[in-house]
């Protein structure tokens, strides 16, 4: 197994990697930006080492830095967490270079996956369902509004690098595709060096459900089925479970052994999360598969009681998969809300600062993933997410009451979070019911 | 109020952490206050043993910086070179006056090596760093004495 | 005001981590404060909340006391009377002096009527708790000006 | 449902009771004395009432106070967690005389197992295996000196009313019975107010392997699998596990019978513990039974996935159980640890005081149970206990490795715990291979 690896990242997601190789017996080494000085993975990490300034572009996205620190520190891998380089196929490609081993897939299919017109392309060629749409990119303005009017309004106008929401827009008519393309159009060339657009039949209030993959250098490929994460504010996910209230054993089964052909079909290695939107009738898309961790993975974990972490390790050292899929179980449900320094009165405003008191929730059926404590300095570089919740029980009703209790319990002083949003959303009788879609958080704020 | 009562007081300040004490005494003033060293005490621990090595840095920094001058500090982690090569002599040595051009040790990163430049005119002081050290950003390379 | 008593404020200012405490004493002025530059950062929020409350009671008791005397406290969990029974004229009325064994009220507990004896003799200045009423252990039932 | 539950204790399983509470819609009320005036279950309960001074006879143990609060904020029941009023019969009695329900099982059932000596008898009788002993109390010193003879040495001289290692010795030969039996005597009469004496043989190197029960109104009783707590210091536990590493499923499944068929012929009602020394050889024999719930119930809870104490509640209040003894599956293997505020390297001694830095470990598979924060003052009026950390893993080496991990995060500044000595046993040889007996701690010590 790898004596030492470097994780490439910071907050929350770096601690939990820490903690999957500290239960590996692996050594660690956190690099951390001047603004990260006091975090906690530095401080649990074995060895930490600054690499640049607060901004991202001078640290964490800074890849001579990280390579450099990986060389000086002499590790056999580069774990990369989610956002910043997780994704960039080009990092991937320095490490091997390097004779680092970088912790996901091959960057040939990140970057397949990196592609999102291309990949919906391939995808379809191999027959897994994907929304009507363009094929391929869309050039001009004009063969735009032509394939639009094929679909049927409204459609997505989208980048092909996107993510996270940037580079995507709806359009109603004729006229709001227009200002749609452009704008996502200029929208992905600023975020993303790359305006390569294409168009997607919108579906009506569906429901996003993501299956999470496994797949190992020995051609075994399974799921560990799916969560349903369509509890989001402008695309960004805030509260997912698993399993889906929407799905039964049967399309639960199909879809899975769609995400797994995905999967196969790319020549995946490593965990990844294939997602689809499903609609009322049962009918699904594929929409994009995420080459990395997601944020959400705990939900999954919790159920099935697989440390996703620590599986990507054991991948990328080239070891088998120790379970097929008859192995896999869901025991019982689990829930994550994410708890982002943001206040929820003021539009979701970011709200970095002290938190000058702190105290987690604890006792049955709760989980924290955090990285904060009280005294800690939320910077201002980063993305406002301070800590993740998530509860498991028997039954959904038992992990929504429990979650309840846990942000009851939960105190988190100095600072505006999104506690009192997640409270009330587990208290709305939709969300109770498990009758949500997508549309669910900005119909509840319109109200 | 008689000097062995002030000491008294004082020790009390001391014993509880007091920053402030004030007291008139016709028609009879007081104030008190606890200041935030106070409260350190029930910081969270990893915050308090990191403060703890900020701290020690700091008291050994300004020990040694007050008489001694500026830093040169590493743009970028890597290992440090003090000369060209193995065989050739430093850029620098101690004593030598270098202007804000003058490369005073090459920083390795990636197999590039990056020569590291003064940016600041005066006298080695001190070199901090040995040849092959790795060093990490911000990590000061050099003690310097300003001219001019 | 003499240094013992200095003492035991500052003591009290500890205990409940309070950070500034003022006083006048002609026409009587306080000021308290817990500044968030102390105790409020780094306690944890709950024993906080628990101080915050008992600061206010603290204030409230001080103001009260000072002029008021000393207290009897209920010495269990029950239902207060302060007559034996409902037709009854009650066992003690303001003004009233008593003596260290008089019955002040009844607490009933477990369908018991407990007999709660002064246990101090002075005159009874205030009745706290209304007839029928829960109260707790450590609970002031009276507040009493001691005499002699 | 029962709308308000008094919950008679104080400590973690207050706190713990009070969670149930919360995520079953019933509010709650804490009693606590004087000098459990800034305790956390105090603070968390709906309501809280001061019952008296610090010594337990004058507040916890105090049942008038307690009866007389329940009655003043009119509850429909009183949890009374462990320790204090928890197995006292009487007490129970007193609460179905005032309507409020004794959350527990009947009087009766609480006096019967009480008599450990009476409880063995009857369990013979009706041909539950019991370790070969006296046909009853023993009287004089004579007849234990004839007994022991005939058992051979070593044997356990044991108080009828004992509990907890009190009134407990062991002898060697007739010089140490003549000891044992004088001094386990006069313990016994200072204890539990009652001086009656058995005599057990005494196994060499035993397991102790207990089996979590629930039992309804309705005549449904199952199992929720054992608990190994062979990790004792002086009859107390330390460590506890699920599944015990000594049992395969046949053994298992026998036990298990036997436990239910323990609380079938008291006509059990409620969560129960039904407790057997398990020798080398595969055979094991009834010793207890406790009528409450137990300190290491989470570890059963967490590879069940099942809420004792809400099931306790539900059964109380009259309802089936929803599950039947081929629905209770094992998730995982699950490790707890108990912190003490203790010095292990002064034998042990309690450590009050206050605690001045805390942070409790967080992340994948961990559940911490604790009623302490920063600022707390443990009084010196109770037990030393002042966490539960329980860790869960898909395997045993993965919950031993998550335990490691916990235990390392784990910093609770200002007096001395027991963390020390748990970080030992967890990377002992014998532990990790779950080769230990209720030898093991004693043994370890002596090294």
């Amino acid at each position: 197994m790898f004596e030492k690896i470097l994780i490439a990242n910071r907050g929350e997601i770096a601690l939990r990697i820490i903690r999957a190789c500290r239960e590996m017996d692996i050594r660690t080494v956190a690099v951390y930006s001047k603004a990260d000085e006091y975090s906690l993975p530095a401080r649990f990490a074995d060895e930490a080492i600054c690499i640049g300034a607060a901004p991202s572009q001078d640290s964490y996205l800074h890849v001579p830095s990280i390579i450099s620190a990986a060389e000086i520190c002499d590790v056999g891998a580069i774990h990369p967490g989610y956002g910043f380089l997780a994704e960039n196929a080009h990092f991937a490609e320095i490490c091997e270079s390097c004779n680092i081993r970088f912790i996901g897939p091959a960057p040939s299919v990140i970057r397949l996956f990196g592609d999102k017109s291309e990949a919906r392309q391939i995808m379809k060629e191999e027959g897994i369902p994907v929304l009507p749409g363009s094929e391929g990119n869309v050039e001009t303005h004009d063969e735009a509004i032509k394939i639009a009017r094929k679909l049927g309004y409204p459609v997505m106008v989208k980048a092909a690098q996107g993510g996270g929401g940037k580079g995507l827009r709806v359009a109603h008519n004729d006229i709001s595709l227009a200002n749609a393309f452009m704008a996502a159009k200029s929208e992905a060339e600023a975020a993303f060096g790359n305006s390569d657009i294409y168009i997607e039949k919108q579906l009506e209030h569906p429901r996003h459900i993501e299956f999470q993959i496994l797949a190992d250098g020995h051609g075994n490929i399974l799921h560990l089925n799916e969560r349903d994460c369509s509890i989001q504010r402008r695309h960004q996910k805030l509260i997912e479970e698993s399993p889906s209230p929407a799905l039964e054993g049967k399309l639960r089964a199909r879809m899975g052994k769609t995400a797994v052909r995905v999967a196969e079909i790319a020549g995946y290695e490593s965990a990844g999360t294939v997602e689809f939107l499903l609609d009322k009738k049962g009918d699904y898309y594929f929409i994009e598969m995420n080459t990395r961790v997601q944020v959400e993975h705990p939900v999954t974990e919790v159920v099935t009681q697989i440390d996703i972490v620590k599986e990507q390790i054991r991948i990328a050292w080239g070891k088998k998969l120790e379970f097929e899929q008859k192995d896999i179980r869901m025991h019982g449900h689990a829930i994550e809300c994410r708890i982002n320094a943001e206040d929820p009165s003021r539009d979701f405003s970011s709200c970095p600062g002290k938190i000058t008191d702190y105290f987690p929730p604890g006792g049955p059926g709760i989980r924290v993933d955090s990285h904060v404590y009280s005294g800690y300095e939320i910077p201002v570089h980063y993305d406002s997410m301070i800590a993740k919740v998530i509860t498991v029980g028997r039954l959904r009703e038992t992990a929504i009451m429990r979650m309840q209790r846990a942000l009851d319990e939960y105190i988190i002083g100095g600072v505006k979070t999104t506690l009192p949003f997640h409270r009330k959303v587990l208290a709305d009788p939709r969300f109770r019911k498990g009758r949500y879609t997508t549309s669910f958080v900005d119909e509840y704020l319109r109200k | 109020m008689n000097l062995k009562e002030i000491r008294e007081i004082i020790n009390l300040m001391n014993d509880y952490d007091l920053t402030e004490f004030s007291m008139e005494r016709d028609g009879f003033k007081m104030a008190l206050k606890r200041g935030p060293e106070g409260a350190i005490m029930s910081q969270s621990p990893i915050i308090e043993r990191v403060a703890e090595l900020v701290e020690k840095a700091a008291v050994e920094k300004k020990e040694e910086e007050q008489p001694r001058g500026a830093e040169i500090v590493s743009p970028m982690v890597g290992t440090f070179y003090a000369s060209p090569s193995p065989d050739s002599s430093p850029y620098v040595e101690v004593g030598q006056i270098v202007d804000t051009e003058d490369v005073v040790c090459i920083i390795e990163a990636m197999k590039v090596m990056n020569e590291i430049k003064a940016d600041i005119k005066g006298k080695i002081i001190d070199v901090l760093v040995e040849g092959g050290e790795p060093v990490e950003f911000g990590q000061p390379l050099f003690l310097i004495e300003p001219v001019e």
